[in-house]
């Protein structure tokens, strides 16, 4: 992934071209409950990733045949805005967004408690309105609180980052820089138990240097998770008893 | 919607009243914040009450029309995009969202709003396009007039990105007018503004109005299965002409 | 809409280029009945546009989901020929005849008796084989036509054309190179009791050669009306008398 | 079409006779118009007997393809809109119209109706390209053969653009051949011409044979989910070639 | 089809190029069952075309508004492998193929005995992995072996193949070389029993020329009747007797 | 699938064994043949068992992409046809088609299996571009592997068409390393390699991955809708690395 021409330093004095260190995350911004119209929603910022997810459902599908005789079915669309990039995308699915929705939604359907709803769809939406590495991984945390926003019963949250090599060293949440130029990114997302529910890698590691990137990764997901869960108690703890215990619990209760 | 909020409605105009204790020229609150996307040349976050639109301008270097050949070119597209509305649904641009585009368009390109020929590099070869993306967030009612304040602020706000091509530095997009759309639906004999969701579901006839800076009149459009008297018309256009100066005056003034 | 260099006179002597006074259609040619398979059909001129309407229905709805319980939809496709225009188009549908579909659906549904139809569609059709500036108001009136020809009860016929500005001045009916190079064009709809179904407006004008020019297009329609409704009672009147009664009366009653 | 509509068919043919009254081989009547279009550059309005198809021809100039850089380009399309039968629906051509569209091009390709090589301009850079579009107006059957008359017939009128180009002045468009096609039905023993709608899902296989001026073949299709027999593919052949002479000679002497 | 340039002799010592003389078919190879999911299946090379063809079915018809309550319905696609022919072709359907597939399935139509599946349908794929002229001969050919193979009800086989003209002469089943420099192309399919299903021809002849190719590709397609015949006589004698006898009577009963 | 089968299969697996007899870590037969397809620059057909994939490589001049203008550029598609699989339907790659032919792209882009510098016609302006189209032909379980062996075997045998081009002689493809994707999936606590339908479908999880000749990983994607231990990954990551290492020596020796 990178070429010789391009060879710049990742680093400066210890620490990266953002002032990061190698296992920082970016600085993330979480508002729940952003949206009028959908049953649940979540703006996301994860460094210069701007998304916003919503959910719709459990409700009915159309067309019919999708239909699940004896569970939900669970839908992702993930879409980036022309302007959310550096040359202006043309609108509508590529190969890309298609791939992105594919292993988001898997990495959420395991949580999801389907069965409860026969017959249903349960939409998850996500709109990229600014790009700069790592938005699959902001999309999914989005579209977890935005679940549980929206009252979906799930098993646990899910939480998701990226670990990458860069200058021959594994960083947390690489930036764009860093993935564009960088030796290997691994996108992974898992529940608190430690449940690995997405994984992708592409790049070049060792055996090793995997190891440490999905540990790294891990401790990312874990520190995301406690950002996630506050946000959640913040904006429910205010409300009735029922209501708030229902979604602190699935906030919390597998931590 | 249930007839019986219908009726509530309806009967709450024959008092005078809307749902949310506006008057019937009243716009919801407007929040404008633009330059929120760094990665676009332009950009606006419209909060009209709760309805909320982003644009997106992107500025690049590529053919005129052959037919204008010294002209820049815009290219209006508006994503109605599923999570805004339990109503849309994924897929290229309906008819509703083809018309928002193309309303949105008209407002920017019969106003003069973009000094196009500032907009040639090299004549038949190259010059700027300029393409506005409509971004609906959530939709509770007026897209139109959201939409387009939205173009207007993000073109307002752009910049030219010269400098990334290799074709000097980077300048202001060249803006000329500032055109402000204002929608209203008829409803027995009332006349009521920015209507919200319900309140477009009810009426189902709204009237588009795009004024200039000067006051004149530079875009209009009917929407919706049912008709309206010329008379609603023309009072519809002079509160559109009032209106339309508020919120460029609080809003757009450069 | 005009640059400097386009610049040139819509008037010679009083008259425009074609030898219309400002306030003068084009000359309308209208036959009623030109398809056998369609319910009902209508081929219509003006000036050089040349466009036919089709109606079929009430018939089934395909697909079933777009159905409405209590009364009929109501579709309306205006279509191009490839060789309608000066630069061959490409078949099917763009950007700007969907934005023509739904505003001119919009101006004639104001006057169908849908409810006479639950679960059914009334669908219209419009194919501009030659265009001239005005094909979808001459699209409107035509399929207004084509519809009291298939016998959809309606409250009344729906008759449409434009006005626009050339020179500084307010014109009727603008032909080709009046829109094109003039300063506004205003194209309305109404029904013979003057209320408006399509109003759409560009360029640029003063509120004031607004209402003149809505003035000017109410008074078109008006013209307009009385040479549909020759053409339907014409048609009707050497036919039974009960058919005849129905389809002059849809034609006539309201003026 | 009902079961007893088809008996019925095929009782009358039994005893020699059509719905209409024609005879086997007898054509509906034809109408042929060319020059209505302004806007195209060649047209012909066809009405065979009730059946009504709208040809138009534009010529513009555009590349060759790589392989015959010294040779304009013919494409050809068909547009089955729902306008003209209630079986017809919008989107983009299916099998029917593209089986159409193609059967309409092989007549007028490889008949060598136009002269290819006479509309090169600069060899493997521009070439004169004939866009043939058929605007399928009223299905009452036989569309092959309505809509290949209206080719040939917008072809042999059609003029080449070139002033509108800077190419010189508008020239005819260079015909060389006249080909025409002729379509027929086996009904039990009988082989019936020009079918009409009910004829033609009665017998649910044509054959469509399109002759040259000097009595070739240069193209044949059958269509339709049966057999035939090799002996009426020779009678449709021997009458297909009488047929088009006639209609050749009434319609497209030059 | 052809160019004074490129004139060259098709026949050298009387025979062609590939040493065959005018009324001799290419090599063909044939196996049949080679696919594991479908329900029919039947590899193909007739000269350097190789396809393949799967049937499935008699199976539900989805959508469902396409069933029809009589018989069962028929399906085919032709497909042509990006890699298939010399430039890479965009996969998906073309115009061409379009037409292929609509004139393949009707030239196999009139011998699957459709009555007997109401409301289902047939589907017959066909796979082009190589090209070299003589596609949809070679796809109806092994299509109708791959039908027999699924244990689909037929009156009969049907067989495939075309005569051309080249250098004035008529030749049966012409090569990638003569197809496209030659003077025409006739190909056909028909029953053992000599009913026509399939009749195409472009290019140019005389009706006694015509008359003299479709002759000889009956010949052709009475060749590859004894091959298809043999190909599953040889597999189903191996079997239980009755699916034996079913597939050979099939096989031969017409002949 | 039927529970019933499920159930077998899992009891099957709690006693350490496969419906088919294979151990855990054990593949079906491997039959491969280059060369097959004569119009094809490179071409593999893939029997993995009973699974069948060809893959077709194609070598033609185009223009580079204008951030790498000095690299050739490698296209990858895969056709799921509908004659393999009774749930495959005809259209586009839907997304289950994206993810394998993104999967196996990813395996020969990031192992820099192709010398993509040495396809560099005119730096800028025209490069070779690798078309390397996965062409499914009966779907019994781990397309994936399948298709990427397929891949990796194709280009390796495929010649650069360069005289057909003007462009000197026809030379091989430069090929520097060798992927080898490996696919297995959870079973409870055992791990599965080379799943057949039934065990896909079972498992609902897979993890591909793909490794290079010194034994690095170049790609990985956990596919399906479960969840899987870091446990699980590291020990696939481990057994991959052998299996791909026996199946580089058997098979893609250069």
């Amino acid at each position: 992934m990178i070429g010789m021409d391009e060879k710049l330093s990742f680093f400066k004095d210890g620490v990266r071209l953002d002032g990061r260190r190698s296992d920082e995350l970016r600085p993330i911004k979480i508002e729940v409950g952003v949206l009028a119209r959908a049953d649940g929603s979540c703006y996301m910022e994860m460094g210069d990733n701007r998304v916003i997810a919503a959910v719709y459902g459990p409700r009915e599908v159309h067309p019919r045949h999708l239909q699940e005789v004896t569970r939900a079915i669970v839908r992702y669309r993930y879409n980036m805005a022309s302007f959310s990039v550096e040359e202006r995308k043309r609108p509508g699915p590529d190969r890309r967004s298609n791939e992105v929705s594919k292993v988001s939604r898997e990495a959420l359907e395991p949580v999801v408690l389907t069965s409860y709803f026969p017959k249903s769809v349960v939409d998850i939406f996500v709109e990229v309105l600014q790009a700069d590495a790592g938005t699959r991984t902001a999309g999914i945390n989005a579209a977890s609180v935005a679940l549980a926003d929206a009252g979906i019963p799930m098993k646990s949250l899910i939480s998701s980052c990226a670990a990458g090599k860069v200058d021959g060293e594994i960083v947390l949440d690489p930036m764009k820089i860093e993935d564009n130029l960088g030796e290997a990114d691994v996108p992974i997302a898992m529940t608190p138990g430690g449940d690995i529910t997405l994984l992708q890698m592409d790049g070049r590691l060792t055996k090793d240097e995997l190891k440490r990137a999905v540990d790294l990764a891990k401790a990312g997901c874990r520190q995301i998770y406690e950002i996630q869960r506050k946000v959640l108690v913040d904006r429910y703890s205010h409300m009735e008893p029922e209501i708030c215990d229902e979604a602190v619990a699935m906030a919390g209760e597998e931590i | 919607m249930a007839e019986i909020r219908k009726d509530y409605l309806y009967h709450l105009v024959l008092k005078g009243e809307r749902a949310d204790g506006r008057r019937f020229d009243e716009y919801r609150d407007i929040v404008l914040e633009t330059g929120l996307i760094r990665k676009a040349d332009g950009s606006a976050l419209v909060k009209l009450g709760k309805t909320q639109v982003m644009v997106g301008v992107k500025i690049q270097p590529g053919e005129p029309f052959s037919d204008t050949p010294n002209k820049g070119v815009i290219i209006t597209n508006a994503e109605l995009v599923p999570l805004a509305s339990p109503s849309f649904e994924p897929g290229p641009p309906n008819e509703v969202g083809i018309e928002l585009a193309r309303v949105v368009d008209r407002g920017v390109r019969e106003s003069g709003a973009i000094d196009l020929e500032a907009l040639c590099i090299t004549t038949g070869e190259k010059v700027w396009i300029i393409f506005i993306d409509v971004h609906i967030l959530d939709d509770c009612g007026n897209l139109m007039d959201a939409s387009s304040l939205g173009a207007i602020a993000a073109l307002m706000t752009a910049k030219v990105p010269a400098a990334q091509y290799g074709l000097g530095e980077d300048y202001p997009l060249p803006v000329k007018d500032v055109p402000v759309a204002t929608t209203a639906v008829e409803f027995g004999d009332a006349i009521i503004f920015d209507p919200d969701t319900d309140e477009e579901s009810v009426a189902d006839t709204k009237l588009t109005v795009i004024t200039t800076a000067d006051g004149s009149i530079c875009g209009m459009q009917k929407s919706g299965p049912g008709s309206i008297s010329q008379d609603a018309i023309h009072r519809i256009v002079d509160i559109a002409c009032e209106r339309a100066k508020e919120i460029r005056e609080k809003f757009l003034e450069v």
